[in-house]
């Protein structure tokens, strides 16, 4: 009972670590968007962290450049488990306009595994939280099924 | 209680012996630790066989040199006088010197003339013990004199170490400035009462104030205090600190201020108990309030560690002389009882200096950190310590540091003094302050990042932990059941300060103080000594091991730590099948601390500007006091000869 | 037999009420309800009133990193440390005329037992050996450095009129001060208790790191100050604590100067022939209400309308006017007023 | 006559306190530690002088009833103070010595590596 009211709680509070991969900062400013009054997604506990440590969804924006990827994995491995990871935008999926460019060594997938993308430039902040949403979910799955083995 | 009668000159001699022996024998290293301990486990011994008459039977110990027992009412010989008062003082000598001597043997056994230390060392504990066990204005000076050239000379034994020398000098012109006006003033009163008897002066001047004895009374006042270091005084205890090895520091904090505190408490309550007390009261709980927050405000600006613990430990001795300088029972006896704490909180916290000294060869708070990875114990003992000087309850500090505010503030109600407010006020502010920078200590030598020149530090020796250990040991007895502390202990004590008439009948007779007239000076009253119920530490005690249990319960139930290998697994599993850029690349920096996603590097938050917050609303304070240590004698010296005008002029006033 | 009957009592105490039950309950309760009442001010809807419950149980549910710089014992215990002298704190306050530990709350063990917990926050995020944890430990400790001195001068003041009023001339007993209460009214409605009562009132967010006093835990400075390397478990024994700490100094507050109130419901129940066990429930929800507007007042409101102070200046505004408040108190006290 | 003894000796020690007060000379801070010892040890002898008096070391054969002792006890502390004073001046010249190898110089203002 105990673990099942753990992974209820999983899915109520879930905080978010933002990470900026070089992104033109226009998600950045959305997903602080989706935070304030109007959207206020609070009110489904989601909180920004201030440290990975304390993190359960990573969301990465922009498009993975060369010199923030090594960054961008480290910041990811500090997150403890159970954890997802969340791509919000187009660039740290495809690349975006920034596609090809010498810079860029994205998509995300490529080095790690991504739960949820929010596709979008920039994704609405409706779609933003469908996104966290599915990602809360895979959460909870995470930590059940953590919890069986 | 023909045996017992002997027992303080033999502690005293022992000492004495034992230096003398070491000299002569000291070449041989066994030889010379066996002398050492002996002659310092002995006086111990002998002065806990004596715990059961004086302070629990109240006797007071006379003891004629000679035999030369006063004739007519006039005391002729030296005489050796043991009430509560000085065996309290005594046995924590004794104890600290004990210490302090079983962790020389492991931290001086690099030095070279390890002889002359342990002759040097010996000599200044034989200084104490005879000044606190003396019955003999002028057997104080003569001891005061031979602890000042010990100190001295300690002080400047590791002569190539940064300013040592200059500690020396400095602390040995201060130091006779303050022995000369003991003698002055030991003379002036000689000059009136035609004896040097504490007995018999006891008895003479209460009848006999004039303008010659409060003189002699201001003289002798600002001699104690520069043995006390107390403010004016103190930066010759930082500078003494900072150079001396960590056991003589020890000596110099927990067995030689304490020597001062003796004396000034005798002074005013035994020699001149008839004087204007409520100006005198004023007057010494002032300097302690100032001495308090002058040293502690000095202390978070210092950035040596050994210097640091230097200005905390003249901060305590403000406390100590603020609730001494109450004139109450309770006052006294909490001033006692921190006199008590400070030597057993400050000689741990110094050894402790002494064993990272030891270690990394260095006591620059700005230079090392990390260090409880590789001296895990050292680090434990130095949080007793910590915790003890902040007074964070259940350590013996905050025993003390309670009694203090209790009497500090009840005497402001009693007297009507909004003053006494003002010193209870400061002492919790100081507390506080003491706290912050026992905090940034812990933060920047054993917390904090490891620099890599001390990857390969090791723990200390058995010896040394084992020193620390007994200090630590105490700490937490003595906070755990402060009542045992104060009714066996402090409360004897402070009934011998007020107890001026069994004092001087025990040394010249019974009747004696009676056919002077006297009465004693106040009553003695402990109701509001009481110290809260034991079972609150002991549901401290359940709550933090429920805790844990509960904390060790859920962990065993614990599938995280599982959910984490099952992560992993199946990140290295994707990574086998995938082309993945850089495989396993998530696991990597996991462990490592947090830096924004960088790599971790070497970035120490050190100690020198952890405060800024507070630093920078008093950086006018700072900057002032920073100019007035210049670190020139003759500024020094000025400062004295301006404490010896005013003490003087103030006497004179208040007579 | 009766040492069984007081062990069970003590152990009540300490399981069930003040203790480990009440806190855990009503300091998350009290969390969620200043979180909703600051999104509510703030035109938001705001978490649900049990968020930070929820928070704490995700976070039992979290896997514990422990860095490889980080002294390993102290930064796991001190978390557990800082709970337990928190809800120890709490068991020592009086709940009107309930008091746990008769004849031993003494304002100045308060004063020190408050220390305990932010102390080892600061133990424990030295221990982590991180630098933003270096950085928050410091500002932690200044502010600690800056509400003590208000916080000092408000409890002698208190003491002060207290003393004078019940004849030792000094009174540091919390049961006292409550007694005393319970029987002349509140304190708050005495002239010279009123600039204290607002010290108090501005101590309380400084005490327990609310907005605008927060610059040790600036998350967005800082990553989390002191807590920048916890995570799971620890984390959520800080989490815990905190919420603790903020019943903890709203008791307080009613303690010190609120405690009148008690004594009018008791006289209304006692003469409606409700007795008991239920007079002393009522007398809970009373308390925690109270708690709710302290909180309201001083953290939602606060913390809705200002920003962030950096730590001169919340030391500058601390030693300035709220001790310029406190003092006020003292010296009216002082000369009986 | 013993006015004057004690007006020299409170002159002696103002002056050695000058001299330790203002001169910037460790050698010169000794010599005016020197001379308020000898200022205390002047005060000494004056307070246990007793105009007219014998020496109190004859036996009671070589003296008549009237007269009477110089007070020996002040003595033999000077004795011991002056023994302390040599202690003194032999200590701090050795670490005058000491420090000047290792300062170079004997200024005061110069040699304040431990301040603040």
């Amino acid at each position: 009972m105990f673990d099942k009211l753990i992974t209820e709680s999983m899915g109520k509070s879930p905080w978010l670590f933002h990470i900026n991969a070089g992104s033109c900062n226009g998600c950045d400013i959305e997903l602080v968007a989706v935070l304030t009054p109007r959207y206020d997604a609070e009110r489904l506990g989601y909180k920004l962290a201030g440290s990975p440590r304390q993190a359960d969804i990573v969301v990465v924006t922009g498009p993975v450049t060369k010199q923030s990827l090594p960054r961008v994995l480290r910041a990811i491995s500090q997150v403890p488990e159970p954890r997802c990871i969340v791509t919000m935008g187009s660039c740290p999926q495809s690349g975006n306009v920034f596609r090809g460019s010498y810079s860029v060594c994205g998509p995300l997938s490529k080095y790690v595994h991504v739960d949820v993308d929010v596709a979008g430039c920039t994704p609405k902040p409706e779609a933003v939280i469908e996104g966290l949403a599915t990602a809360t979910k895979i959460l909870m799955e995470k930590r059940q099924k953590g919890g069986q083995k | 209680m023909s045996m017992l009668q002997h027992f303080p000159i033999c502690a005293i001699m022992a000492y004495f012996l034992g230096a003398f022996l070491i000299v002569v024998f000291g070449r041989n290293r066994a030889l010379r630790n066996l002398i050492g301990f002996l002659s310092t486990a002995t006086p111990l011994c002998l002065l806990t066989a004596l715990v059961k008459p004086v302070l629990q039977g109240s006797d007071v110990i006379a003891y004629w040199m000679g035999s030369r027992v006063p004739a007519g009412g006039y005391a002729i010989g030296i005489a050796l006088e043991v009430d509560a008062l000085g065996l309290f003082f005594g046995l924590l000598i004794a104890t600290a010197v004990f210490v302090a001597m079983i962790y020389s043997f492991s931290y001086m056994s690099h030095d070279d003339n390890e002889p002359q230390y342990y002759t040097l060392f010996l000599m200044l504990c034989g200084g104490v013990m005879g000044f606190v066990l003396s019955g003999d204005l002028f057997n104080m000076f003569i001891m005061i004199e031979i602890l000042t050239f010990a100190a001295v000379a300690l002080t400047a034994f590791r002569n190539t170490a940064n300013g040592a020398l200059e500690a020396a000098f400095k602390y040995l012109v201060v130091g006779c400035i303050g022995s000369s006006c003991i003698l002055a003033g030991t003379i002036m009163l000689y000059a009136q009462a035609h004896t040097l008897n504490f007995a018999q002066l006891a008895a003479f001047l209460p009848g006999n104030l004039n303008t010659a004895t409060v003189v002699a009374y201001a003289l002798l006042f600002i001699g104690f205090c520069t043995k006390a270091f107390i403010v004016p005084f103190h930066p010759l205890a930082a500078d003494a600190h900072g150079a001396a090895p960590a056991p003589v520091s020890v000596l110099i904090s927990g067995v030689l201020t304490k020597s001062g505190l003796y004396g000034i408490i005798r002074l005013t309550y035994i020699l001149f108990r008839t004087m204007n007390l409520g100006t005198v009261q004023f007057w010494l709980v002032f300097l302690g309030s100032v001495s308090m927050f002058v040293c502690v405000t000095m202390a978070l600006a210092q950035h040596d560690f050994k210097r640091l613990l230097a200005f905390h430990s003249i901060s305590q001795i403000g406390y100590v002389l603020t609730a001494a300088g109450l004139a109450t029972a309770l006052g006294v006896s909490s001033g006692l009882y921190h006199a008590m704490n400070h030597t057993l909180f400050k000689g741990l916290l110094f050894l402790c200096a002494g064993a990272v000294l030891h270690e990394t060869g260095t006591t620059d708070l700005g230079k090392l950190g990390g260090l409880s990875k590789k001296m895990p114990q050292t680090t434990v003992l130095f949080l007793v310590g910590a915790f003890s000087i902040s007074g964070i309850p259940p350590f013996n500090g905050f025993a003390s540091k309670w009694m203090i505010y209790q009497a500090t503030y009840q005497k402001a109600v009693e007297s009507g003094n909004i003053g006494f407010l003002f010193a209870t006020i400061v002492a919790l502010v100081t507390s506080t302050l003491t706290l912050a920078s026992f905090v940034k200590v812990t933060q920047s030598v054993f917390f904090g990042q490891l620099p890599k020149e001390y990857e390969n530090v090791k723990e200390v020796s058995f010896g040394m932990r084992l020193a620390m250990g007994i200090l630590a040991l105490l700490c937490i007895l003595t906070g755990l059941f402060p009542g045992f502390v104060t009714t066996y202990l402090t409360e004897p004590a402070a009934r011998a300060v007020f107890g001026a008439n069994n004092y001087i009948n025990a040394m010249l007779g019974t009747g004696y103080a009676q056919n002077f007239g006297l009465v004693d000076a106040l009553p003695v009253s402990f109701q509001a000594a009481g110290v809260w119920s034991p079972i609150s530490w002991l549901c401290l005690l359940m709550i933090m091991l429920l805790a844990v249990a509960i904390v060790a319960v859920s962990s065993k139930y614990d599938q995280v730590s599982a959910l984490a290998k099952t992560a992993a697994a199946a990140e290295a599993a994707e990574a086998k099948a995938g082309p993945r850029y850089g495989s396993g690349a998530l696991a990597e920096g996991k462990y490592e601390l947090f830096f924004g996603g960088e790599e971790s590097v070497f970035s120490q938050v050190g100690g020198d500007d952890l405060f800024w917050g507070f630093k920078h609303n008093w950086r006018h304070y700072f900057s002032f006091m920073h100019e007035l240590h210049s670190g020139i004698v003759n500024d020094y010296a000025l400062w004295a000869v301006v404490a010896l005008a005013l003490a003087m002029l103030y006497a004179m006033i208040i007579l | 037999m009766s040492i069984i009957v007081d062990g069970l009592k003590y152990l009540a105490y300490i399981l069930i009420f003040p203790g480990f039950l009440f806190c855990f309950l009503s300091g998350l309760l009290l969390c969620g309800i200043d979180r909703k009442l600051v999104a509510r001010m703030q035109k938001r809807v705001g978490p649900p009133i049990l968020q930070p419950f929820y928070d704490f149980f995700k976070l039992l549910g979290k896997e514990t990193i422990v860095p490889v710089t980080a002294n390993k014992t102290v930064f796991l215990i001190a978390p557990l440390v800082g709970l337990a002298a928190q809800v120890v704190l709490q068991l020592f306050i009086p709940v009107f005329s309930f008091n746990a530990f008769h004849g031993v709350a003494d304002v100045i063990v308060i004063l020190y037992l408050l220390l305990i917990p932010a102390l080892s926050v600061i133990m424990g995020a030295a221990a982590s050996g991180s630098p933003y944890s270096g950085v928050g430990l410091s500002r932690e400790m200044v502010t600690i450095l800056a509400v003590e001195l208000p916080l000092v001068l408000v409890l002698l003041s208190v003491a002060k009129v207290v003393g004078n009023a019940i004849g030792t001339g000094l009174c540091f007993s919390l049961t006292d001060i409550v007694n005393y209460q319970l029987s002349h009214g509140s304190l708050i409605t005495k002239l010279s208790m009123i600039p204290a009562a607002i010290a108090m009132l501005l101590i309380i967010p400084g005490e327990t790191g609310g907005h605008p006093f927060d610059a040790a835990e600036a998350e967005t400075e800082i990553c989390e100050g002191m807590l920048a390397e916890y995570s799971g478990k620890p984390l959520a024994a800080y989490k815990l604590s905190h919420a603790v700490k903020l019943l903890t100094m709203t008791t307080l507050f009613v303690a010190l100067f609120l405690g009148g109130i008690g004594g009018g419901i008791e006289q209304a129940l006692m003469t409606s022939a409700i007795g008991g066990a239920f007079c002393f429930l009522i007398e809970i929800v009373i308390l925690f209400l109270l708690c709710t507007v302290l909180v309201a007042l001083c953290c939602s409101f606060v913390h809705a309308v200002t920003a962030r102070l950096r730590i001169e200046q919340l030391f500058k505004y601390y030693w300035t006017v709220v001790t310029g408040l406190a003092v006020i108190s003292l010296v009216m006290a002082w000369f009986g007023l | 006559m013993i006015l004057l003894n004690y007006l020299a000796s409170f002159f002696l020690i103002t002056l050695g306190l000058y001299c330790i007060v203002t001169k910037h000379d460790l050698l010169k801070s000794v010599i005016g530690l020197s001379v308020m010892d000898y200022g205390v040890n002047l005060l000494i002898i004056t307070v246990g002088f007793n105009p007219g008096g014998t020496a109190p070391i004859f036996t009671f054969g070589e003296l008549n009833p009237a007269s009477f002792f110089v007070d020996p006890i002040p003595q033999a502390l000077t004795l011991t103070s002056i023994v302390i004073g040599a202690c003194t001046t032999a200590m701090s010249l050795s670490l005058v010595i000491k420090i000047r190898e290792m300062y170079g110089t004997t200024d005061t203002r110069q040699i304040r590596r431990l301040r603040g």
